[in-house]
């Protein structure tokens, strides 16, 4: 199924050829609206009915000086006429706006893969910032890649001749240039991307967006008219999505929506207490457009005392979330303790990001998972659960939020930066066919009632009572102190203390009967099970399918559920040889997975702020599978 | 809101809790309590729809022992625990209840942007100038030079003044009083009650175990008219058993004693306090004077309006939903840009 | 201890790290850089015992352009680091940069802690009332009303100032200047340099990318003489092209700008600046001014004398030393219960 | 060798008898004063060279209401001529001085176990108070036990018919009426507590110290006298302890001591930085005490401000030290994140208290483990170790300096509640003999050396170049983001990302080569080896010798290194057919040891507040080696 592209069937229109997939990298400097660029692409690209899969990676820097390496800024995409799962390793198209992008990038793409480059920033000035020391478009360097040299600045001025804008905001336009170039090269249709731009600027500034919509158009047509492409490109339809409404989506996004859907389910506003943080800010910024939705959003001084905010609205009996990353997360250890003590429902999103202590801020990582199931004091059990890819996240932020109120507990869901700011098509469910999450607060106490107990508990979830506050008769008092049980009086009782304890843990545990078991891509049973958790789902789904075709006996498997594991686990592992854990950290489910089931489960780690590819996976099982027939 | 619709106020008593008070005899803890107590019940609140949240600290045993809703955090966290209760359901009456250590140490951060964003949420702050329930390490609020367990050659640090802090970070209303003087503190905690915003109620608080007398040199009864002033709106700062003495800003803004009849001074001499100034200068002033050189101010420091923080908060969300409320949830989820497959 | 002994004096370009700045192209950061370094080259520093130290925000890059030792910390935690630092090795020359997020937020209780202890060390606050590095939310200093972000519907929160939280906490030293302000923000970095305590700079920095403009009302040349107002120590409070605006506090203490030669008004009856006072309460009357109505007070607010937190922390070490230094290890190992068997 | 006491060996003298060991339990109100007996009696059995080990229980007020239950506190002593490892589970004695202390502790009493009971409290409000519908004393509740009632508070009365002091501090001295009463039992010297009285109260207040000893006599004479006791009895000196000098330590005593003999054998100074927290505070008390020794302590404004002056402190080339219990720790794990980033040594010694959140204060645990593991953000590896009694808490703080200062690492101690107020007698090291800890802070840069690199290594322990500022030529900066390799710049690389990921876990593990092979208390392969940490030494070595006699081959071994582990003790689990965990916790240790060594231990796990008694770990191996068997 995977292709060489630009080596695809030819199509009937001489010029034109059909690709089964394409993957292209977009990088500049980061004031050259790179993402703004690949967004577009990715927008109307889903609009065609592709499956497609993004990774953006800019630099930490707000704007860092122009033209400089770590300024770089880069967005790649990766559609396909077929189910996809990864944004793809090495690009077959690169566009680079400057020397600086290029020399980032460069090494990334194969030799026979198509390099557009933007000749205005080649002057030596702008070598010197990239530290080149002689020019690459003359000192054969770029021998074997198929080179293509515009100048975007030249050209873009070019068109905008008549426009009123001044020099500065005429040169912001050049990257709409190259989309248009692109645009023709793939076959996409313009249209959406004109749409978007009268949105976005028409109001506030005409000149601008009808400055944009000129030079994408002229790209277009400087592309068809020049024919500086021999041939164009299409990719049809994905025809093995299932079929439905879609649309592009964003992890962040996905967790927004999961949480709004939740709430209408449960008919609970969302009360969110948040600290900015890359690369989890986003989630706060969009929930705090959903007033109209009923959420509260309490931008707070740090991260403790967010999660105390949104604790504070959970024992109102509003659904608590608080948003964060891996600091903010070591932060909040204290109070999810403290939300675990007096079993409150609460949901805290981590969104990963590479460690330790401030680490790499905009690069993705799975390191945080240790801390999430450990990172209080005392026996303090925690559901952890994962989103596996940024549509995904829809489901878990929904499947926390019912958990936290089915149990009355404190849940953290684990996203990281490839989920947060990547992208993919999202078969748009029915809010219909959402399950309804059923929510009693206990009524008003009367005299006759037997007396009310703030611990007594649903015999089947071991969830306790949840008693509001402006509930006639209900007044109780909780804390962090340990609970007496049935009455939650305090208690330093021994026995109490330890059957508590137990409650607790075994609260959690029973989630396990709530969940769905884990599938796998690929049969049940075979040589290799690879193991995986959150945003591995794609490379290891990739590695699987890679694989089929040769007969080798492997499956993959991903868990959105990290505690509880899924009921069926341990037997699934069982059907394999061989267990292998890849993890973007050095080891943590393996650590969960060895202790739990004792298995000599292989651990296969990355940490380099990068997801993992599909060949890197297929690589490492390829070793195994030697190894076993040895 | 604050009173039960169709039942008999409640009493005092009613706002007992069968927990059994367990701060040590002899504890200011307990005539607070009992203030509380009583300023309830003629407040007339009701039980349900009151929530006393506190931290940690022997003061913040406080909600164990009040018939009401109650959630005993932790070290430094209730200001933030309360503004997410407040900002959730601004119909319940929120109390929080802390310590100098766990307001004006580990908690300084969340105290002050309480105050700023004014919740209209009422604090008690118990100030007994010592950690009392880690047994007796010095405070934020202890005088320079305290020998303590951790300060065996005296303590270094500048003492924070509760009031000073709470002015420098916004706050529109400042009370203070004292755990022995029953009638003028019950009085302070109304007055705090019947304030929109954040009302900061600061208490001197005798730890008889670890500070016992801390307040001594003000509080004793024999010498509370010459030691203290008692700030009253539209009224002179006089203070003195023949209330004859009085307090003034000179030249440099700093204050001064007078006595009314010496000198040529008369009652027009003296300040006129207002509690409602737009500037927190003069409260400032008062607030930073030398304890022993000066009567110590009570009542009410600072009294002015700015909207509450949860009515705001929740007014934007009223909006939103009057202007865009009708979209579904089909339609979040579909987005702008959907497309079929 | 801030001059190299044998070594010629260090010039500004000896001050800049070989490492490439990284603010956006316009950023108000530049100028503070540029005029610390040139302070710092005119105080006679020497690199090897200065040290910078920071939290995280764009602000908090600077350690990494400086030749001096740096430690770029973690959010809102840089006070608490550098006064470790400070009193463990006191001959340091330490100063610390800090964002309005980085300061008055995450870092609140720190800030505060800092300014009441004294500890000597030197603080550069660039406030650009916005969060910089996490691309633009509203921070505690922005206005109320603003739509960034994380406000879509503008910002709820009263914003905080700097300069009267660090009143009300015990600030000792508070100057102000702005980004742009070239010598002047030299100079208020030089008087912070020779205070011995904690010395507070507030630094407006316009962040042209999230909040551009934010200090254009009173920061432009044109408008400057009117719009600002420079603190002078025993000099009247005056403003304007002509310098025949001044102000004054009322009765209320509130202030009043008054125009010198109309009504009678001469230059005596415009307040002189004491930046001295003991009393805070001056400086909190001025601070609490309102930016749209008044001159914006730049200079030295405040700048008062109190024994510097580490002196009296290491004085306490030496006289124990003194008194019990003789003390074998061995001895205490042993204890006064030692027994044998 | 363990024997049931008042049944020892007859002496000579008729009335007197000879014990192997005896364990005294003294209960009363708060304000009774019975730390202060317990710790008198003990001291004074320290002096008579018996070995001995206390376990105090007081309640987390800190006076509650007088009489009450909760307002019991409680002091065990346990001594003997043998080497003893736990203060016992059930006493021979308990001394009750009101009717509250009598309820909370008589389950605990055996049978015929001598109770002194203290008559002047059990009048009717007094019952009512402990919530007693009947008296005990007379409702033949106390039958089988042997029953001592003494009117203390007339007794202590009469003896001061004389004092000047008021009513109330005459009552006060009650205690010492008990003490007295019990020194003569045990046949004790009366000395060292009349001295002791003198130092503490002869300056302050003459007429207390006076009336004090007075009581003490009283009592001691009104034993003899009275004939209330039939027999007297002796415990001779400790005979199979290793001779040298002796002092007996509570282990926030031996922390103390640990660090500051570290940092004389250093020759740095120590910066603790500390915010106050039970049962941690005393080692800031303790520590501020000590400037004579050139410790600076810092009282900071919470746990996250002390984390970061200490590590300020370490920056600057002192030896930064904090100090926390559980909550603490969670607020401080993103500054320790940072120590392991900038590599700067720094000491955390958490002395864990129950959890989850506040939990039980003044109760012991062992659940801070994983927190102590994982409880950070990314990867973020610290070395781990745990005191395994009072006095080893000497040489783990001792340890955990050298750790530090020798691979540029935080580290992390923990103790526990019973570690802290426990005490025993500790074999006083000398001086000399105590290793010393070289540090070397890079030397001023001149003109001509190599440049200089903040992160260059020592090859063998990894450790990256200690340069303090102050040191000319050596500027550089540090802090959070990934350092490059040798010039500790900022650096996104993802290759140098992985690399330091893999320096910082590879410097942590290699301690292990600095580190002693772990011992065993028992020979060193059998059939089960119970495997501890930190405090359940005691129990472990305890049952261990309980089941010698009987042939059993069950040995016992307790780590102080837990990360990374001794080198041997893979090797040694291995000759044993079964593995016991036993721990304070829900099986923290028990998961690294299956993950690493995926070996099947056993978990016993007990969360009650309280430590393991050693008749517990018995049962426990016997159902094990019954299952053994089977
Ligand atoms: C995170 C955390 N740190 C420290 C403590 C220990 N602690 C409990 S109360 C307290 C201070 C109490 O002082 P204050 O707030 O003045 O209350 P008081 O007991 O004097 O009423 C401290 C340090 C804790 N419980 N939690
Ligand atoms: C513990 C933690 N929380 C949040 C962040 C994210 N963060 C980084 S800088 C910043 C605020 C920056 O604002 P400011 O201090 O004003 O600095 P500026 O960028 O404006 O100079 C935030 C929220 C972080 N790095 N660490
Ligand atoms: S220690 Fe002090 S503050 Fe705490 S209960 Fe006792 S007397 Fe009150
Ligand atoms: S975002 Fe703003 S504050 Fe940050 S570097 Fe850019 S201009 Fe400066
Ligand atoms: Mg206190
Ligand atoms: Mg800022």
């Amino acid at each position: 199924m995977v292709q060489d592209p630009h080596n695809g069937t030819q199509a009937t229109d001489k010029s034109v050829e059909a690709l089964d997939e394409v993957i292209i990298r977009f990088a500049g400097d980061s004031g050259d609206g790179m993402q703004l660029t690949g967004s577009q692409f990715t927008r109307t690209t889903a609009l065609m009915g592709n499956d497609l899969a993004t990774f953006p990676d800019f630099p930490a820097e707000i704007r860092a000086p122009a033209g400089t390496l770590p300024g770089v800024s880069a967005f790649q995409l990766r559609f396909s006429n077929f189910d996809i799962h990864t944004p793809g390793n090495q690009p077959h198209v690169l566009v680079a706006m400057n020397p600086a992008a290029l020399k980032v990038h460069i090494d990334q793409l194969p030799r026979d893969g198509l390099l557009i480059l933007n000749t205005a920033k080649f002057r030596p000035a702008d070598l010197k910032k990239a530290k080149y020391a002689e020019n690459p478009l003359e000192d054969g360097s770029l021998d074997g890649y198929r080179v293509v040299q515009v100048d975007l600045e030249k050209l873009t001025h070019e068109t905008l001749k008549e426009s009123p804008l001044d020099k500065r905001s005429k040169d912001r336009c050049k990257n709409m240039f190259a989309l248009g170039m692109l645009y023709w090269l793939y076959n996409r249709d313009v249209e959406p991307t004109l749409k978007a731009l009268d949105d976005t600027f028409a109001k506030k500034n005409p000149d601008i967006a009808e400055a944009n919509k000129q030079v994408v158009k002229a790209g277009y047509n400087y592309a068809d008219i020049t024919g500086l492409f021999q041939t164009s490109y299409t990719v049809s339809k994905a025809t093995d999505l299932p079929s439905g409404s879609y649309r592009n989506i964003m992890g962040n996004q996905a967790l927004c929506l999961g949480l709004v859907a939740a709430s209408k389910k449960s008919n609970l506003p969302i009360f969110l207490g948040s600290y900015p943080i890359t690369p989890a800010s986003d989630i706060l910024h969009q929930l705090s457009g959903y007033k109209n939705h009923g959420v509260i959003t309490f931008q707070a001084e740090d991260e403790i005392a967010a999660v105390c905010a949104a604790l504070g609205a959970a024992y109102t009996g509003k659904i608590g979330v608080t948003t964060t990353s891996g600091p903010g997360l070591a932060l909040k250890g204290e109070a999810i303790g403290l939300a675990v003590m007096t079993e409150l429902p609460l949901v805290i999103i981590n969104v990963q990001r590479s460690g330790p202590s401030t680490g790499m801020p905009t690069k993705t990582e799975q390191a945080d998972l240790l801390q999430a199931m450990c990172g209080r004091n005392g026996e303090s059990p925690v559901p952890v659960l994962a989103a596996t890819s940024p549509s995904d996240a829809f489901a878990t932020a929904f499947e926390a939020v019912r958990i936290a109120l089915e149990y009355m507990t404190p849940v953290i869901v684990l996203s990281d930066g490839a989920i947060a700011n990547g992208s993919e098509p999202w078969l748009i469910p029915d809010e219909t066919e959402l399950p309804g999450i059923s929510v009693n607060f206990l009524p008003a106490a009367t005299e006759t009632d037997e007396p009310f107990m703030p611990y007594r508990r649903n015999p089947e979830t071991l969830a306790r009572n949840w008693a509001i506050p402006g509930t006639e008769g209900l007044q109780h008092r909780i804390g962090g102190i340990e609970k007496a049980d049935l009455t939650g009086n305090i208690s330093y009782d021994p026995d109490n203390h330890e059957h508590m304890t137990m409650v607790r843990e075994n609260k959690v545990a029973g989630i396990a009967n709530s969940i769905p078991d884990v599938t796998t891509v690929g049969p049940d049973e075979g040589d290799v099970l690879i193991l995986g958790w959150g945003s591995t789902r794609g490379p290891i789904a990739g590695a699987v399918r890679a694989m089929e075709p040769s007969g080798k006996k492997v499956s993959g498997c991903c868990l959105r559920y990290i505690n509880p594991f899924p009921n069926n686990l341990g037997d699934l592992m069982k059907r394999f040889k061989r267990v292998l854990i890849p993890e973007l950290n050095r080891g943590q489910l393996s650590m969960l997975i060895r202790n739990k089931y004792l298995i000599d489960a292989t651990s296969y780690t990355k940490v380099q702020g990068l997801p993992f590819y599909t060949d890197e996976l297929v690589k490492r099982v390829d070793q195994i599978l030697e190894e076993l027939q040895r | 809101m604050t009173t039960a619709s169709n039942q008999a106020p409640l009493s005092k008593k009613d706002f007992k809790s069968d927990q059994d008070v367990r701060w040590c005899p002899g504890c200011g803890d307990y005539g607070i309590l009992n203030a509380v107590q009583s300023a309830f019940a003629k407040l007339g609140k009701n039980l349900h729809d009151t929530v006393v949240i506190s931290g940690i600290g022997c003061s913040s045993r406080f909600p164990y022992y009040m018939e009401t809703f109650g959630f005993h955090t932790i070290h430094g966290r209730a200001p933030a625990l309360a503004t997410g209760v407040k900002v959730a359901n601004p119909d319940l009456d929120v109390w929080l209840v802390t310590g100098d250590g766990d307001a004006m140490s580990i908690g300084g951060n969340h105290f002050i942007h309480l105050l700023r964003r004014n919740v209209g949420i009422k604090v008690l702050l118990f100030n007994n100038r010592i950690y009392g329930l880690t047994k007796g390490q010095y405070s934020p609020t202890s005088e320079q030079g305290k020998k303590t367990k951790s300060t065996p050659m005296g303590s270094i640090d500048h003492p924070m003044s509760p009031v000073s802090l709470a002015l420098g970070a916004g706050a529109t209303f400042i009370g203070r009083s004292i755990d022995t003087f029953g009638p003028h503190l019950e009085n302070v905690i109304m007055r705090a009650a019947a304030h929109e915003g954040t009302a900061l109620v600061e208490i001197y608080q005798n730890c008889n175990i670890f500070n016992d007398g801390a307040f001594d040199s003000f509080r004793e009864k024999s010498i509370r008219a010459e030691r203290t002033v008692e700030l009253e709106h539209g009224k002179p700062v006089v203070f003195g058993a023949d209330s004859n003495r009085g307090l003034r800003l000179n030249h440099d803004l700093q204050p001064e004693i007078v006595t009314i009849g010496e000198n040529g001074i008369t009652e027009a001499d003296v300040m006129v306090w207002d509690e409602a100034d737009t500037s927190p200068a003069r409260a400032m002033a008062f607030a930073a004077m030398s304890e022993a050189d000066f009567p110590v101010p009570l009542g009410i420091l600072r009294n002015t309006t700015r909207p509450a923080f949860e009515k705001e908060v929740n007014a934007q969300v009223q909006t939103a939903q009057q202007n865009r409320g009708d979209q579904k949830l089909q339609d979040l989820l579909n987005g702008p840009d959907r497309y079929t497959i």
